[in-house]
């Protein structure tokens, strides 16, 4: 039975027997759900165990690994052509680091949903359907099929969050499934367009198969989207438009600047285990997206508009810097630092160099351990007093000492401490950004220098919390009650800290269990993008 | 191997003395860490003094076609600082033992020593750009740590955030030149690098052009990263626009002022201009050299005017690493080395006996229920007869900082303003005055240390019962002691050539020109007139003091020329000004940008309120009012009249089929 | 004999005074006699017409089911009315708007 | 003599040939008169023995279509009267399966059960609508249609106002009789003046050279009037205005059956008329039948979604709804050549299994907590999880969310109308393409109206009736699963599909 089903699949076996379960075993749920993910994380590192990095493979079917193709949809729709559409999964070097990722990431998010009291069967359903989806979009390799997955994903979002939220949770949820849905509608167009362009060189119809996608050879000529056919679509040259809207639909999710509104309500406001998986998952897969569609699938119009995609990244960086800095509310905060150490990873994307996409790819790993660590830390304080205000807090370190070692931990693995993997990945995106003026002239040399600023801000803001909620004289706005119902973590708040600690650090002294692995493909898309 | 050997140590005493410390609170471990740190580094320092670098590395990680490594790299530079630290933390921690003893947090205070050594080593002997990049922010947590180390004392948490921060804004010019010299050569190992032939020097700079391994990049970049190097090092040593922090970071416990902010981070900077040396070109060693004069003037006229003990000695210390800059600037590494060596020496002895002062005054004050200052010297006096052991070993620092002959400091100095005159003389325009700057900046030292030992130690006896600082803490001020005398450093007093550094750093040959002669002569004897018109200020009339407090420049002094105060108002205030505005704008404008595409210009606050009454107006941002305004005007057809309807119907179908008719 | 057009324009005219009858007769009744005019006019065309198609007369076929079809129709339409009636105490079309947006 | 009747034994024989191929007809005929007889002598004893008849009746009449199978007559029959063809088989056995999950809903409506005169005569009228509808996909000849029109109409307006427990039901009857008799007497006056200018009755070849020869102006009035008669089934837009109020007012079982039955009969009907207009006519000289229908599919879509989104009663929004979707599929009709064919058949599918799932949860949430508008459903969530999780998967399935039947119905519409554009770079199908994906997304405001009250909000715990019709939310259930079957696997439908 293929790795990569099973995989993608286990956690829906999980959630259907959830759902089957009646309602009297009610605590035995969360136990489903964890062994469910324990089993996704024993998978993956299997995967990443048996993955062969020599074999590059973003854009031939051969060198991809463990793939496995079944033919899904056989629709003649009568006149010239068949919808061949093929259950496709697949994973490179670009997609690999994903799934460890993404199964930490939903294991710790299962141990912090301990403290979700109502209506659990609902819960933990939508959660593994939500598991799917996501592992689906990082292995799917057939358009059609990331845009089944890449879908699937809104629905347990938008009730996650709708109905274990907090205050204006309706008004959060909404604005989430509208942004992203407003961003994928039009993406079903231009897959639909793409679709009709396309031929699968063996059987000759049509193909939604991403691989055939990416080479021009298979386009058919006079199409909409052939690379030389300069067709039009309402006046702009229609590959550069399909590209400006796919852009468009994954930059909601990264999210970039103008677009990124729907983050803060949508963290404030979702319960601490949904704003884990959202900041730790869901920003990963807007940022794949550009990588593994934009850039492969339109590689001229993404050197066309490298210039602003990197502005856009530096613009993200300082911009969401500022605004952490001007944050009451804790949870706010860490959003908009999540909105600026994206920017690294747009500018990095942007630069088109062999270490400017690395040090983006360890960018969205090491923001993926780190914004976990900081929103389950966050949650910690939420569960116990219900308050997360800066300034009602004062002097921590004195009642919770583990508590802020972990803190602290956290804050200075993400402000870009050397020893944790943030700076390895800031580092390059930043150098290769520099180096792309010389080599390939896409980024001009002072994005790379305005991108280091927001090392410098993300210093500011955190350390600026860090002083004023953990160091000084012990005073809760709370007063006597707070400070009894402020209890240093527990166990099971270790086992969940513990290793994402040891994750970034690990990260962050050996780069080079990432690099290997990504090495190759990373070397195969700067030979796809930039010939 | 030893080298690599000596570095980890200091690492595994920290995780050491932090897990076991519970039992005799970790000052036996981490003395005996720092014992065998310190003999393996001097083997080290003995091996490889003089002969052949040792250069052993191991590949780290790939990317693309680049393979980065992580190895060593021991020359005399190198190894002469790791002998040096290892020395001087040998002694900061038999110090450190007794003076934080009740110290409840002790074994945290351990870890974090622990951990400032190993980075401090590390830095020393990496052998790439990134690893000392890696170490050098590593040595800026670890200082954060310490001067926070009294975590609950607001000026503490204030102080280490501070020097965070400004250590940052100078890892940013490091980041920077890192980022130029890789585009530029596509490596960063030290060796390749900066060695004799290596790639920078052997790179043409012709014609405005600076060829490089793959592309050429303009003449200006080259200037560009010598200038972020050194903007990187003035953070990290504390020079003229970055260097407010170091005062404010004497809030930490006074071993680690002594260590850290006397001895060794400090001189991480001017280790790393050393270590890049051959980057600098013209311009860049101008700049340096002025900026580094600028300092040492100005922070000696600043710790004229202090009264906190603690504070004098940071800005001396400000001081005294302008005169390593300015030394570096005037193309003689090897003077700067020497001086940083000796000062090292002399700077945390001084450091050490003004701890051993506060402990004591600490312990009396605390048992008298008494709260003055124990820091401030106004209030202090006549202590020679109750600590005569601290009494001499600090005026024999003082001595050495002034640059007394006889004294190590006087050779280090004597070399700096050596080679400044030399270098002066070559230079015609406006920067010839930086020698003479220099001259007066010693007379400023002179008078100011002596001030200091005056007002603590002579005049009027004003506590009784004072006694002695405990053995711990003597002996190793008495070592330090020891080392401040010409002795450690060179057999003749009196010629700095013959010092084995400035030998071991081959020294190009000083032309034997006149200054050599007579530059020693006028310092010492300016130095002791200045420590005589001292005496005669402060020593024998306490009252009759001639400097009135109320002066102008006076005031100036005392606030660090309001250097604090501006950047609080040019760059923290505006920035968090900023911050909040761009959250206004956050908030109002661009979330309601995105809804007035759709709302026609309807602001956020109305149009949620306007929402919240349907589940559109809770789903919409823009879209849902175009869709409520069509939506609307389909709705009112709707009236309920059957033959409304049968008419609107006739007109519809007349309406459309003249309208596929006609059209 | 009477021209073809007479009987269209005849037809013509009858289905518009019916479509008239329909819009703005304020009594449910005289809408069903609008209706019924408007059928009669059909009838007659088809009557009219099927003078050419002398093989199947399907003309003649169609005017006999359209006259049945329109007896069913105003049947079931008169009951209705009934039971309106008894809610609504009036069979103006225009009072009954009870279901409106 | 002779002359009148040259060939009795011809023209019977002729007849009676006919009559094998409509067996399904006459299995509905037989279980109408039984059933009125049953409902005479022993509704009084069995109340359900009716139901069961028609029941019995639906069931035998789809299993003759299905054992006819491609045993199909070559050429139409009773002299050019009926086609019964491959296409129409599909709708029958839709119209039949509709049907059935009409009687599901009756059997489980408390109203209608306790309603005074029994529902006997209700569903000897369905089968009478059945019958009509099944002649409406068949019928070739311009007379064989305006009787199944009259005869579906006539039944209708009877169901709506069967129980006419309250004003609103009488007022909805009396509406849909009114406009509907208007549009069938107009329709009725454009057939006579296409016969008056062609001569003759039966859809083809004749009638379009006729039309051809005939001045553009009248024949284009003749053919507009028809149009506006087949409209009032379909309810697209300018004919719309009766349904949301139709819809709203009668008892749910009825509308559930008013619009997925009739409608689709409707569909069936417009294709016979596209088929002959486009197969004979090759160009369209005389009336431009692509564009007229794109530009009435745009406006249905655009009315029906937009004023979906401010309906607060559910039936009404449905309405509306149902209206959107019919203009969704009129956008395959334009691109038949295009593979329009196949995705209008499975989209009319997809709709007819969700419109009934949909009222079908409508009806048992309206009779277990009596909640009729959106606002109403607040907190229901909770009381019923698995009905409105139910129903959340259809909504999705209408919204055209993936992994479900509607999304593959409105991929392969979109696909269709894209390989249009794609031949013809016109400017509608690409306004029509992008009105798809607009509405789309403003279908998804009013859609998820029903699960964020359900499950967001939190409504007082009014009293729940506890009524025995758990069955209607597991063939609600039923329905739910085969949706989803359908998004994933869509050859289940598509390999049966002709075309």
């Amino acid at each position: 039975m293929n790795l990569l089903s099973v995989l993608v699949f286990s956690p829906l076996v999980a959630g259907l027997i959830v759902l089957v379960l009646p309602a009297s075993l009610q605590s035995r749920y969360k136990y489903v759900a964890l062994a469910a993910t324990i089993l996704q994380v024993l998978l993956s590192v299997l995967v990443w165990v048996r993955f062969n990095p020599s074999l590059g493979g973003v854009n031939n079917e051969h060198t991809l690994q463990f793939a496995e193709k079944l033919s899904w949809i056989q629709l003649n729709v009568g006149g010239d052509s068949r919808l061949q559409i093929d259950y496709f999964l697949a994973i490179d070097g670009l997609s690999m680091p994903f799934l460890l990722l993404t199964s930490l990431v939903m294991f710790v998010a299962v141990l912090s949903s301990w403290e979700i009291t109502t209506n659990l069967k609902g819960y933990f359903a939508l959660f593994m359907l939500l598991d799917t989806a996501v592992m689906g979009v990082f292995t799917a390799m057939d358009f059609f099929l990331f845009y089944l997955f890449y879908e699937l994903m809104l629905l347990p979002i938008y009730f996650l969050i709708g109905m274990w939220g907090g205050v204006k949770r309706e008004y959060a949820a909404i604005k989430f499934f509208l942004y992203t849905l407003f961003g994928s509608v039009f993406m079903l167009l231009i897959m639909v367009g793409l679709y009709f362009s396309v031929q699968d060189p063996l059987t000759g119809d049509h193909t939604f198969n991403m691989v055939h996608m990416m080479n021009p050879a298979n386009y058919v000529d006079g199409s909409l989207f052939a690379k030389f056919s300069g067709q039009l679509l309402l006046g702009i040259p229609a590959r550069s438009l399909a590209f400006i809207v796919l852009f468009v639909a994954f930059a909601i999710k990264v999210p970039i600047v103008p677009l990124h509104t729907w983050l803060p309500d949508a963290h404030v406001e979702a319960p601490t285990p949904v704003s884990i998986v959202l900041a730790g998952i869901l920003l990963k897969v807007g940022g794949y997206g550009v990588i593994r569609i934009c850039y492969s699938i339109f590689p001229e119009a993404a050197l066309g508009y490298a210039w602003w995609i990197g502005l856009i990244g530096v613009v993200s960086i300082i911009y969401g810097a500022l605004n952490a800095l001007a944050q009451r509310d804790l949870k706010r905060l860490v959003a908009y630092s999540s909105v600026s150490h994206m920017g690294f990873v747009l500018l990095g994307i942007a630069s088109v160099t062999a270490e400017g996409i690395s040090g983006a790819m360890m960018q969205m790993i090491s923001h993926g351990f780190l914004s976990v660590m900081l929103f389950f830390l966050v949650g910690v304080i939420y569960t116990r007093v219900h308050d997360r205000e800066i300034a009602n807090f004062r002097g921590l370190s004195q009642l919770m000492p583990q508590y802020t070692f972990f803190i602290m931990v956290a804050f200075f693995a993400s402000l870009g401490l050397p020893g944790f993997s943030a700076f390895i990945a800031e580092a390059f995106s930043l150098t290769g950004a520099f180096k792309s003026a010389g080599v390939n002239g896409l980024i001009p040399r002072w994005m790379a220098l305005g991108g280091s600023v927001g090392i410098l801000l993300s210093a500011a803001y955190l350390l600026w919390t860090l002083q004023r909620m953990f160091f000084g004289q012990l005073r809760l706005s709370g007063g006597e009650p707070w400070r009894l119902l402020l209890t240093d973590v527990t166990i099971r708040e270790k086992i969940a800290l513990v290793p994402l600690a040891a994750m970034a650090l690990l990260l962050g002294i050996l780069p080079g269990v990432v690099f290997t692995q990504i090495n190759t493909s990373v070397l195969d898309l700067v030979k796809l993008v930039n010939p | 191997m030893l080298a690599c050997g000596a570095a980890v140590i200091p690492l595994l005493g920290a995780i050491a003395t932090y897990t076991f410390s519970k039992r005799n609170r970790g000052s036996g471990i981490a003395i005996a860490g720092s014992v065998l740190t310190f003999v393996l580094s001097a083997l080290v320092f003995y091996t490889t003094w003089d002969h052949t670098a040792i250069h052993r590395q191991i590949s780290w990680f790939t990317i693309g076609d680049l393979t980065f490594t992580a190895g060593v790299l021991l020359n005399n530079l190198s190894v002469l600082m790791l002998f040096l630290i290892s020395g001087i933390s040998l002694l900061v921690h038999i110090y450190s033992a007794a003076y934080m003893k009740l110290d409840p947090r002790l074994p945290v205070y351990w870890t974090c020593l622990g951990l400032f050594c190993f980075s401090m080593m590390a830095l020393v002997v990496a052998d790439s750009l990134l690893l000392i990049y890696l170490f050098w922010e590593l040595v800026g947590f670890s200082s954060y740590l310490l001067i926070g180390f009294w975590n609950t004392r607001q000026a503490a948490v204030l102080a280490n955030k501070k020097a965070f921060i400004i250590n940052r804004i100078g890892d940013i010019g490091f980041l920077a030149g890192i980022m130029v010299l890789f585009s530029q050569y596509h490596t960063l190992d030290l060796v390749t690098l900066f060695s004799d032939h290596g790639l920078v020097a052997s790179s043409p700079r012709i014609g405005g052009v600076w060829v490089g391994a793959t592309g050429q990049l303009s003449q200006a970049w080259l200037t560009i990263a010598g200038a972020v190097f050194f903007f990187g090092a003035m953070a990290k040593s504390a020079q003229f626009p970055l260097h407010t922090w170091l005062p404010d970071a004497m809030e930490g416990p006074t071993p680690v002022s002594s260590l850290i902010h006397a001895a060794t981070m400090v001189a991480a900077g001017v280790f790393l201009l050393v270590r890049v040396f051959p980057l600098f070109d013209q311009t860049v060693l101008l700049l340096i050299a002025s900026i580094g004069t600028f300092t040492a003037f100005m922070a000696a006229t600043i710790a004229l005017a202090q009264h906190d003990i603690k504070k004098i000695l940071a800005w001396s210390t400000i001081s005294q690493l302008g005169y390593m800059i300015a030394a570096i600037g005037m193309g003689s590494p090897e003077s700067a080395m020497f001086h940083l060596a000796t000062h090292a020496f002399f700077k945390c002895l001084l450091f050490l006996s003004a701890g051993a002062v506060i402990h004591e005054l600490q312990h009396h004050y605390a048992k008298s229920g008494d709260t003055t200052d124990p820091q401030d010297i106004r209030n202090m006096g006549g202590l020679r007869k109750k600590m005569p052991v601290t009494f001499i070993v600090m005026t024999i620092a003082a001595l050495a900082l002034a640059g007394f002959p006889g004294t190590s400091g006087f050779l280090s100095k004597d070399a700096v303003l050596v080679s400044a005159f030399g270098w002066g003389a070559a230079e015609q325009n406006v920067f010839s005055v930086i020698p003479y700057l220099l001259f007066v900046t010693s007379l400023l030292t002179a008078f100011y240390v002596a001030r200091l030992i005056f007002k603590v130690f002579f005049g009027p006896a004003g506590q009784e019962e004072l006694h002695e600082a405990p053995a711990p803490m003597r002996w190793p001020m008495i070592v330090l002691a020891l080392c401040c005398l010409f002795p450690l450093f060179s057999v003749n007093p009196v010629s700095f050539e013959s010092a084995w550094i400035m030998a071991g750093f081959y020294l190009n040959a000083v032309e034997a020109g006149a200054y050599h002669t007579y530059v020693p002569v006028l310092v010492s004897l300016g130095g002791t007139a200045a420590v005589f018109f001292a005496w005669f200020c402060y020593g024998r009339n306490r009252s009759g003091n001639i400097f009135t407090d109320k002066g102008m420049l006076y005031r100036f002094a005392l606030n660090g020329w309001y250097f604090d105060k501006l950047y609080l108002a040019v760059f923290v205030k505006p920035v968090v000004l900023l911050s909040r505005i761009l959250f206004g704008f956050d908030k109002k404008v661009v979330d309601g940008l995105v809804n007035a595409v759709g709302s026609l210009g309807l602001s956020l606050s109305a149009v949620s309120r306007w929402t919240d009454r349907y589940l559109v107006d809770a789903a919409v941002n823009g879209l849902g009012s175009i869709s409520k305004t069509i939506g609307n005007f389909t709705r009112n057809f709707q009236n309920g009249r059957v033959q409304y309807y049968l008419l609107a119907t006739v007109a519809g179908v007349l309406l459309f089929f003249m309208f596929t008719y006609f059209l | 004999m009477i021209p073809l057009e007479h009987y269209l324009l005849i037809s013509a005219a009858l289905f518009c005074i019916g479509l008239y009858a329909v819009f703005t007769r304020r009594n449910a009744i005289q809408v069903l006699i609008g209706i019924e005019f408007m059928i009669n006019a059909a009838v007659i065309n088809f009557v009219a017409f099927s003078k050419y198609d002398k093989a199947k007369l399907g003309g003649q076929v169609f005017a006999l089911f359209a006259i049945v079809l329109a007896a069913a129709g105003v049947a079931v339409a008169l009951a209705i009315i009934l039971n309106v009636y008894k809610y609504y105490k009036t069979i103006d079309p225009g009072k009954i708007d009870e279901l409106r947006d | 003599m002779d002359q009148q009747f040259p060939d009795i034994t011809g023209t019977f024989s002729a007849v009676t040939g006919g009559i094998r191929y409509l067996m399904p007809e006459i299995a509905l005929v037989a279980a109408f008169l039984l059933g009125v007889i049953i409902d005479l002598f022993f509704s009084r004893r069995f109340r359900h023995a009716v139901l069961i008849c028609a029941a019995a009746g639906l069931g035998a009449a789809a299993w003759l279509t299905l054992a006819a199978g491609d045993d199909l007559p070559a050429d139409p029959l009773f002299y050019g009267m009926i086609f019964s063809s491959v296409f129409s088989n599909v709708f029958k056995l839709v119209f039949y399966g509709v049907a059935l999950l009409f009687l599901v809903l009756c059997f489980f409506n408390r109203q209608l059960q306790q309603h005074a005169k029994g529902t006997g005569d209700l569903y000897n009228i369905l089968l009478v609508v059945v019958l009509g509808m099944s002649f409406m996909s068949m019928s070739i000849n311009l007379l064989m249609v305006y009787l199944s029109v009259e005869m579906v109409s006539v039944g209708s307006y009877l169901m709506v106002g069967y129980i006419s427990g309250n004003s609103r039901q009488a007022e909805a009857s009396i509406k849909y009789a009114l406009f509907g008799g208007a549009c069938s007497a107009i329709m009725l006056y454009g057939i006579s003046l296409i016969y008056a200018f062609t001569g003759t009755l039966d859809l083809g070849e004749i009638m379009v050279r006729g039309l051809e020869n005939v001045p553009s102006l009248s024949s284009a009035t003749a053919i507009t009037l028809v149009l506006a008669g087949i409209g009032f089934k379909l309810s697209f837009v300018p004919v719309h205005f009766w349904s949301p109020d139709v819809y709203e007012g009668a008892p749910t079982p009825v509308t559930a059956f008013l619009s997925t039955g009739p409608k689709i009969a409707g569909f069936a009907l417009l294709l016979i008329f596209l088929m002959t207009f486009f197969v004979a006519a090759e160009g369209h000289r005389f009336f431009d039948f692509k564009n007229t229908i794109s530009v009435i599919a745009i406006m249905t879509m655009v009315v029906g979604n937009f004023s979906a989104v401010w309906q607060d009663n559910i039936k009404r929004m449905l309405a509306y709804s149902s209206i959107g979707h019919t203009g969704f599929i009129l956008m395959g009709f334009v691109s038949l050549d295009h593979g329009g064919f196949r995705a209008m058949f499975f989209y009319v599918i997809v709709y007819a299994l969700m419109n009934m799932a949909a009222f079908m949860l409508a009806d048992y949430v309206e009779q277990r907590a009596n909640a009729v508008t959106a606002t109403g459903y607040a907190g229901l969530g909770k009381r019923f999880p698995l009905a409105f999780t139910i129903f959340v998967v259809v909504l999705i399935s209408l919204t055209g969310i993936p992994p479900t039947g509607g999304f593959i119905g409105k991929l392969l519409i979109f696909s269709s109308v894209w390989g249009q554009y794609r031949a013809t770079h016109a400017l509608l199908p690409l306004a029509m393409l992008i009105t798809g994906a607009v509405t789309t997304v403003i279908s998804l405001f009013y859609y998820l109206k029903i699960p964020l009250n359900a499950w967001l909000r939190s409504g007082d715990t009014a009293v729940t009736i506890t009524t025995k019709n758990g069955l209607l939310v597991y063939t609600a259930f039923a329905i739910m699963l085969i949706l989803l079957a359908v998004g994933i696997f869509p050859q289940l439908i598509t390999a049966y599909l002709p075309g």
